[in-house]
């Protein structure tokens, strides 16, 4: 540490006891996008993990039911819905448990910065490394399970927005159960029954887009689910992590 | 600047034994407080108490004279805790580490002071290195550099010794006398002996009869 | 030679999209693999090339790995 | 006999002898995927029922032959690893890897494409189709075990075992998806089947096929020399090999 032969002058020390923060929240905010963004990014095969899945859940259904491309068109809009919403929940389990074991969650927890806004930091970067890359990956797969064309835009859409409610009440979820040793089974426990509106209103928008008629009372939907989520999660993610924290 | 912390009462309850009861503290400026005791008396989960982690005790805490409730934005601003893990990622770089915790504390900060920063605490040349790839006492040392980075006048330290080499531990001793007679507060709980200086107090936990009256 | 001209060999009778966009995906990857190796041998030879240096220059300097006392660093 | 497995299982020595070998194979690989491609697009007679588009084959079946194989000898150099612990086999199959998932790729892609002006849908649940994506999922399972770990050991003993773990199951799941697509589509006729083929077909076909193997050997040969360059980095011999390399 400097200041061992010659002890840092006293003055020296008390200067260096307190400075104002600059910037506050912003800064913040960020930083932690960036470096959970770094974190991720050097990590690829955990950002490809989701992905592989995906596609592996989809090759699966038409091994087990049957090849024939005009069953598989008339239930590809909730296959490619379960598949993606599995893969999401999937990598959730990772969201808080790297912090947890090396201790930056406790230091999260110690920051004058508001936890909710940190928190909806850390789901943004999970959401933008998992949701969006499945939603852009699905209409490939919709393709192997001869989904009916002009359907392949809204499952996207609907993919992008419905896997931004997915991560956050699945971070709500995962904040839960971040301290528990086992916790991904129970994970999916908590979280899944809360993704079912989600589902229906997801996979309702690309029939409804098969079927030609209107997709926008669904995206509507899902948008204003989005907006309840986003108003909701960040506090229950702050409160769950100050409650698995206590351990 | 007002510095003091207080505890009225303190006391805690870990699967139905008590690790302490009734504690009272006073710590003010200028003082560096040693708690001692034996694994498992409770020690750190002191610490995650006085510093606002753990919630579910019985007793008060006073920060400068204010119940904690009311003074917990300007208590977390003057604090900086190090706990058992470094809190350091693996992954990242130390320079990139501490870029991070600046932000945390709001500033932006730049990369000279963290690398006077790391320097200061003998890590010059390892500063692009991942962090993963450096030793238990080189990470603790990353975290470490933090109390010269972001000044703060309160610092509680959760065995900040482990895995530090001899020169490392005097330095990291001089650090903490010089920051206690500079006017900050150090609550630090250690297995090491810290050598006796004026500013030392010490609680002891975990004796049956003795309740660590400070 | 199964083509008259080369519009026609181009063309392949309505076939040709799909000829060329194998063979030209195949070409890109394979491509692409050799120039990744390529560059992958550069970087490292390079980046053995500067630790050996530094190493050359460490061992002349006898800087001393362990930890330097002393407000400003001398060896950057 | 022996001695020579011992040797060239020294890094040292390995790193010398591919040098020499490695520009053969360049020349080889280049060559007879030149002669091939332009015999097989320019001058092999198109296909009576299928036209042109048949001409993917020189892409397809190469390609597929090659995923097949570059599994089984990452599985034997697993095993060669496994055994007699010589690291340039395990070097050798962590370099092949990606290179067999870039070939399964090619073959779906181009099986795909082929499959368009005949079934009329880029995607066909076609028996030989559906193995190979399997086989590229086995492909992203080795690399990602492989990136998993932290110490380079394990990382190597684990992924030799699931490789040699996956090639005992190729045939297997082979024969099921091949049981499978006959219960679901018995009578059609399988795009990617041979029927028998002329001379002039099937030969710019084996130029193409002997072109790839020697384009995998020469690349493999390639990276494993920068993989013991970048293992054994601390030895001597590489530091002095990089202090006089230009």
């Amino acid at each position: 540490m400097a200041g061992t032969e010659t002890p840092m002058t006293d003055t020296e020390a008390a200067m260096a006891l307190h400075r104002e923060p600059h910037g506050g929240l912003v800064v913040a905010l960020r930083a932690t996008l960036k470096r959970d963004l770094l974190l991720l990014l050097r990590r690829r095969s955990e950002v490809l993990n989701p992905l592989v899945f995906f596609a592996l859940v989809i090759t699966l259904f038409p091994i087990g039911i049957s090849p024939d491309p005009e069953l598989l068109a008339t239930i590809a809009p909730g296959l490619l819905w379960v598949a993606a919403l599995l893969a999401a929940l999937l990598s959730l389990d990772t969201l808080f448990r790297g912090d947890y074991d090396d201790g930056s969650l406790e230091q999260l927890l110690l920051t004058p910065q508001p936890l909710a806004a940190l928190g909806l930091a850390k789901v943004a970067v999970h959401w933008l490394l998992t949701g969006l890359p499945l939603a852009l990956m699905a209409p490939v797969l919709g393709i192997m399970l001869s989904l009916p064309a002009g359907s392949y835009g809204v499952l996207a859409l609907s993919l992008a927005l419905g896997t931004a409610s997915l991560s956050l009440i699945g971070a709500i979820g995962a904040a839960l159960t971040v301290g528990l040793a086992r916790g991904g089974v129970l994970l999916s426990l908590l979280v899944l029954p809360l993704y079912i509106p989600v589902l229906i209103f997801g996979a309702g928008a690309v029939q409804a887009a098969i079927l030609g008629d209107g997709v926008a009372a669904h995206l509507a939907i899902l948008g204003a689910l989005l907006a309840v989520t986003l108003m909701f999660a960040p506090w229950a993610i702050a409160a769950s992590l100050r409650i698995s924290i206590n351990g | 600047m007002p510095l003091r912390l207080e505890a009225r009462e303190l006391a805690c309850e870990r699967d139905d034994r008590w690790l302490f009861e009734d504690l009272d503290l006073d710590i003010r400026a200028g003082e560096i407080v040693r708690v001692e005791g034996p694994n498992g008396s409770g020690k750190t989960t002191l610490l995650k108490i006085l510093s606002g982690q753990l919630t579910d005790y019985r007793g008060e805490l006073f920060w400068n004279g204010m119940p904690m409730r009311r003074a917990r934005g300007d208590f977390l601003a003057s604090l900086l805790y190090l706990g058992h893990a470094p809190g350091i990622k693996a992954a990242l770089t130390p320079l990139e580490n501490l870029a991070w915790y600046q932000a945390l504390a709001g500033e932006t900060g730049d990369e000279r002071a963290r690398l006077v920063a790391l320097e200061g605490v003998g890590l010059a040349g390892f500063e692009d290195v991942p962090t993963g790839q450096l030793s238990a006492g080189q990470q603790r040392r990353v975290a470490l550099a933090r109390l010269d980075l972001t000044p703060r006048p309160l610092w509680v330290l959760d065995e900040p010794f482990t895995a530090i080499d001899r020169d490392g531990v005097v330095a990291l001793e001089a650090r903490l006398v010089a920051h206690a007679r500079a006017g900050g507060c150090v609550l630090v709980t250690t297995h090491h002996e810290l050598r006796a200086t004026d500013e030392l107090t010490r609680i002891r936990l975990g004796r049956g009869g003795d309740d660590g009256r400070h | 030679m199964a083509f008259a001209t080369f519009s026609e060999f181009l063309a392949m009778g309505g076939h040709g999209p799909y000829v060329w966009a194998s063979w030209a995906v195949t070409a890109a990857l394979l491509g692409g693999i050799v120039l990744h190796a390529r560059s992958e041998r550069r970087h490292l030879l390079r980046h053995l090339q500067r630790r050996a240096r530094r190493e050359r220059r460490l061992a002349g300097g006898q800087a001393t790995v362990s930890h330097q006392r002393g407000g400003h660093n001398d060896d950057t | 006999m022996w001695a020579f497995i011992h040797k060239l299982g020294s890094p040292k020595w390995f790193y010398a002898i591919s040098a020499r070998l490695q520009p053969w194979f360049w020349a080889a690989a280049a060559l007879l995927l030149l002669v091939g491609s332009v015999w097989g697009l320019a001058f092999a007679p198109a296909d009576y029922q299928q036209g042109n588009s048949f001409r993917i084959i020189y892409v397809h079946v190469p390609a597929a032959f090659l995923a097949q194989s570059i599994f089984v000898s990452m599985a034997l150099a697993g095993l060669v690893f496994m055994v007699w612990k010589i690291k340039v086999a395990d070097m050798a199959a962590a370099m092949m890897a990606p290179l067999g998932a870039a070939m399964t790729f090619i073959a779906l892609f181009s099986g795909a494409v082929w499959g368009v002006p005949t079934w009329g849908t880029w995607w066909m649940w076609d028996a030989r189709l559906t193995s190979m994506l399997i086989l590229l999922f086995l492909y992203f399972g080795v690399i990602a075990l492989r990136g998993a770990f932290a110490s380079r050991d394990s990382a190597s003993r684990a992924a030799s075992v699931l490789a040699m773990v996956g090639v005992i199951n190729i045939p297997i799941i082979k024969y099921s998806v091949d049981w499978w697509y006959t219960l679901h589509q018995p009578a059609t006729f399988t795009v990617t089947s041979r029927p028998t083929m002329p001379v002039e077909m099937w030969l710019p076909l084996l130029i193409m096929v002997l072109g790839f193997y020697s384009f995998f050997i020469a690349l493999t040969l390639m990276r494993t020399r920068s993989e013991i360059l970048r293992r054994e980095s601390t030895k001597r011999w590489v530091r002095d090999l990089a202090a006089e390399e230009r």
